[in-house]
Order: C-alpha cells, then structure tokens, then sequence
C-alpha cells in the first residue's frame, strides 16, 4: 500500500499539487480538497499535472467540487469524486495522510 | 481504525476547519475511533463560546460542541497557541492574570505533548491548514 | 468633503477556500451607501468568484454567488475580469455569471457589466483609480 | 499626509500585523496623520486583551494598544468580522448574549462604513494582509 | 507619478510578484515586505522577475531582509533597502498603494 | 503502547512570513519528551528555515535560528533538505546552517545532521515514516 496525499490549494496559486506529485511514490492516492480541487479541471493551463502523473489515483471531494461550480463533464477524465465517507475510506485503506498544504 | 485530527486554522478564516469538522464527523459516523482533535495555530481559535455568526450561516463553534457532546469527542487546544491568541480558561485565567474567560464548553487547554500523544496512539494522524 | 473617489476592488482569491472573497464582497455592499465610483477587478484565482453553477448544498457553507449578481443595485458599475487569468483558468466569460446594471435617474441600462479586459487595459483602470481595496 | 491603514490578519501567525505596525508607528513619527487603522478579517484579533505571549516575544495586542494612548490612535474592529470570530465589546456582549468580553483597551468595534469613510478621507489607503 | 506596489509573497510561493509587475505602469515603485523580499535575491529561479523588469524602481524592507539571512552582496543590483520610514516616504511619494497579497 | 514510531515533519514555509516554522519547532522540541524517531524534511522555502546570518534585531521578532541548532539534543536524527528546492533558491548546504548530533549512550557523534537529498531518497524517507506532521 501507499500514503494519501491530501492537496487543498489550487495549483494556479501554489506548488502544492505539484509537489505532491513530484514527491509521491508510485501507487499513491491524491486526494483534492477545498480550493485544491481545481487541481481536477479539465482544459486549464495546471490540466497536465493530473493527466501527467501516471501511476497515481486521482480523488475530488464531491461537495468542494460542486461549491465551486465545477460541473462532472469538466473534470479529468479518470478523477473520481468522493464524499467525505469515502475521504475517510481512503485515510483507512491506504498507509498514511500526507496534507501537502 | 482510530484516528487523531489535527486543525491549523481558524474559523471562518480559511476551509480547512470545515473539512476537520466534516471528515471527523464523517470517521465517527462509520463508527471509527477519534483519539483526539487536537487544535493548533490559529486552530485554537476553533474554542471560543464569544463568536456571533451571521444567522443564515454555519455555527462553526457550535458544531464543534455538539459533535463531542455526540460522541465524547475529546477536543484539545495546544496551550501555548491559545497564550498568543487570547484562548483562556479558568486555569489559565487565573494563572495569567485574565479578567475573563472566552473557551467553549467541550473544549479543554492543554500541552503539545497532547498532540504528539494523539499520534502515537492513534492508527492515522490526518492534519488539516492552511 | 464631496469630492468623488474611485474605488477599485482588487480580487485574487478563489471563493470558499477562504473568506476573502466573501468578506470582500460584503464591503462593496456596505460600500454602496457611500457616493463612491467603485469597479471590481478580478485576477488570478479571483475568477473563479464568478463561475456560474456554484451548489453549496452539500457543503453546509453559504452560495454568494446570487449576491454578485445583484451588484450592479449596489452601485458597481464595472466588474473586470483579467482575461489571461481566465485562459490560464479554461475559462470564457461565458462560463461566468451576468450583472445587469441601471441608472434609476437616466434609466441607462446595460445587460451584461462583467467584462473580461487585456493587461493593457487592466493597467490604465488601476492607474485611473484613486483608492485600491485588497483582502 | 493623512493615511488608512487596514489590517486583515491575525496576531503572530501571519507577520501582516507586524508590518502594519511598523508601518503605522513610523508614520506617525514622522508627523503624518493616522486617519485610523481598520481590523477587519483575522485582523480583529488583534484587540483581544486575553492574550499572554511568551516573555521573549512580542507582545502584538500591547503594541496597539500604547501606540494608540501616545497618538490618540482610532483602532476599529470590524462587527461582522468580530462577530464571526468571538471579538466582544460591552455592547456586543448584550447585544449577543455573551457572558464576557474580551476586547483590548482603546479598540472599538464599528461597521464596515468606518473602512469606506476612512479611505475617503484620508490620502492613501495602505492594506496589510496575508 | 505612479502607484506603489507592496508584495509579501515569495516568488516561489505565490505569483504576486510576477502580477503585480506585469500589471504595473512604467515608472513604478515596487516594494518587497516580509516573504516578498525573496524575490530580491540573486541567483535564485526567480530573479528573472526584477532583473527583467525594466522601468520599475525596486525596494526591499532592510529589516524583513535581515530577518532572512540575506546579507546585501546577494541582493539583485539596483535593489534598494528602505527602512519603515522610507517605507513611508514611497506611500507619499507616490500616487496611491496598491497591495499584491 | 512501547512500539516506536517514525515522525517526519514536512516544512515547506519560509521563516517569519508566518508562524508555523516557529510553532512546528516547538512541537519538535515537546516531542523530545517522547521516544520516538524523528526526522524533519525541508521542502519548497521551508528550506530558508535553515539559512545562516538571520538577523531580527530590526524587527522585533524572536530570532529562532539558534533553536534548530540545538536539535540534536531533543532527538531528531535527520535534518533533509530538498536538493531541488535549494537550487532553485540559488543555495547550497553551505549556506545553511550546520546542526550537530551525540547518541550520549553509544557516544556515536555526527558533525551535521542536515542533509540535502533528492526526490528518490525524499520518496524512500517518507514511505519509512510512519507518521507525517503538516503545518
């Protein structure tokens, strides 16, 4: 198993998801939260750090995603939306949380 | 599993207090253990009964509360953070010379050592910032 | 004192990550009391301020994205919007709201007061202003 | 000249507060009118009178707080961003009913105009914020 | 005259250093304050940012400068450290304050 | 519950600008208390955390430089520095400061603790550790 990366601001203000990214080891899981979940949109110039990182499972939280009006045709292909029950599931199936602030 | 949370920020401010709050809830509601959350930083913040937020707004202070009443949830505000912030209690009302004091029930003031407890013994340490 | 200030609301914060643009929001309101000329820019991550669809539902948090429409009531009469940072962003101002805006005296109307402007632009707006707000 | 200085983060976590201090007590020693300065966001913290820093530090609330008696200072804390965040005058208090207060001595609480009115008056309006 | 513009930001961090000059008039003055004063420095990935911004006059808080542990032979050239009160002296001496947070 | 753990703490902010580098080091410094393994990673401008020559006597700021070189005392083992990170600042180790390490028991001594490493070994390091502090 491998370490949740929780990412929470958007890669448009910082380095975070990059980072993220960069430091993680193949089969993590990513998970983008409050302002980070623009980190899942397709079409934007920070679109290629998610399409780029192969290897890596790519997770949005559901309601962060809708607060910003980010309708589902516009994510990532291969971005998976989850709630906050499932935010825990990932805490619970994977080895440890990284927050990547 | 059992879990130690831990808060950054304070509310209002920056979302990460709300996302403590709802993957906390969340955790205990699948009926997994919370150790400790653990408020640090401006997270100490998190502890005051004084706030008055608009009326069709979330009560941030409050959910808080009512989550530990629900499931003896221990919330725990790093002492040191809550000094240079404001964040007192009889304890520290009496011990630093304060005329009042701001902490909401539920909420109890204590040393880091509480955090780096809560990470030992917990299986998932989850830090929410800003 | 009577003299005429413009006020410039500069914007550079994603909506609901933090307070900023919410709590920036609510001086504009507050400002429309005042006899001010006051335009808003927004740049960078400040665009997303204006991004149609927002649904707080499951959130628990406050949708104000009606409130920006009714801005053009509150006495804004220009919205800008940083026309690389939407590129950057995927972003056309169609995926942005509309603010409608009325003189009550000369019944002037204009439909639509968001407008997405270059750097060129951007910098003889900040240069024509007299007081900058930033959060 | 005459100036408006507002403030939009907290005390010690973010060093905004220090700058605007700075800021402010240089201006005014050279002679320039401090039309007021304006707490608003985190910034309100910056007029609790509950806080105890460490003795080696600075201590943020009590540096406003002089500068205000030797310059007869207008420091003014946002209402709603004082309300969201537990900042309590008498008036608060009653209004709210709050048990306590907490704000700091020369620090008033007032509305949002008081930030509009003083960048009208004054020359220039100079923001600090995170 | 023109504006005077306060950046707190590390270039590394946040690109409110790259904004505020590139939506700067010429004649500009641009003042680094607390993690902004990085962007002073020499030899860095970001230096490209000031040393290529010709037409704008740029300031750096000594004290904030200090605090970091950069000595002045690493400032970029033409950088010029102020204290508060010529901080104060740049607000007068220019038209108004604009804030790049 | 005897079993040691493996801490890491992820510093990724410059000193100063805000507080967490200060309140981090202080969670560092309680944990001494415990017996546990400690290492702590410098990323991003958490790297400037390190940097020599830091001086507040201008700006009213505790100076806490000083406190990481005594950390060998509270029982960190590894101070690593992002090799990438320090480039792109344009800093080597040399420019930071040198932190030295004694196991009193063993008398084993290493002069400096603090070590840039890249992104394999940042990889390896942080897939060892059992518990990772964000602030």
């Amino acid at each position: 198993m491998a370490d949740l990366y929780t990412v929470n601001k958007s890669p448009f203000e910082k380095n975070s998801l990059e980072q993220a990214i960069r430091f993680s080891a193949d089969g993590a899981s990513i998970l983008l939260i409050e302002d980070g979940v623009y980190g899942a949109m397709a079409g934007t110039a920070a679109e290629g750090l998610v399409k780029g990182a192969s290897g890596r499972k790519f997770f949005a939280l559901r309601s962060d995603v809708k607060a910003r009006g980010i309708s589902e045709d516009r994510l990532i292909d291969g971005v998976e939306l989850v709630d906050y029950a499932g935010f825990v599931d990932l805490v619970e199936s994977t080895d440890k949380v990284q927050a990547w602030l | 599993m059992k879990l130690a949370v831990q808060v950054n920020e304070g509310p209002y401010q920056h979302q990460a207090t709300d996302s403590a709050y709802h993957f906390t809830k969340a955790a205990l509601e699948k009926g997994h253990e919370v150790f400790r959350v653990f408020f640090y930083h401006d997270g100490v913040l998190n502890g005051t009964r004084l706030t008055t937020p608009p009326q069709d707004d979330r009560n941030i202070v409050n959910r808080w509360v009512e989550l530990a009443e629900k499931y003896d949830l221990d919330l725990v505000l790093c002492v040191a953070a809550a000094q240079r912030r404001g964040l007192v209690d009889d304890g520290e009302a009496e011990r630093n010379g304060k005329d009042a004091t701001n902490i909401a029930p539920k909420f109890r003031i204590s040393g880091l050592g509480q955090l780096i407890e809560a990470a030992i013994q917990s299986d998932r340490l989850v830090v929410f910032g800003d | 004192m009577s003299e005429i200030k413009k006020f410039m609301y500069l914007n550079r914060r994603a909506p609901y990550g933090t307070i900023y643009a919410w709590e920036s929001l609510e001086v504009v309101l507050i400002g429309a009391a005042f006899d001010q000329e006051v335009s808003l820019m927004f740049v960078d991550d400040g665009v997303f301020q204006l991004v149609k669809g927002s649904d707080t539902s499951e959130s628990d948090m406050k949708n104000f994205l009606p409130t920006y429409r009714t801005l053009g009531d509150y006495g804004v009469r220009h919205m800008f919007v940083d026309q690389a940072s939407l590129e950057a962003r995927g972003l056309t101002t169609d995926d942005l709201i509309q603010v409608e805006w009325e003189d009550w005296e000369t019944e002037e109307e204009v439909d639509n007061i968001v407008e997405a402007v270059d750097a060129d632009k951007f910098k003889e707006l900040m240069a024509e202003s007299d007081v900058v707000f930033s959060f």
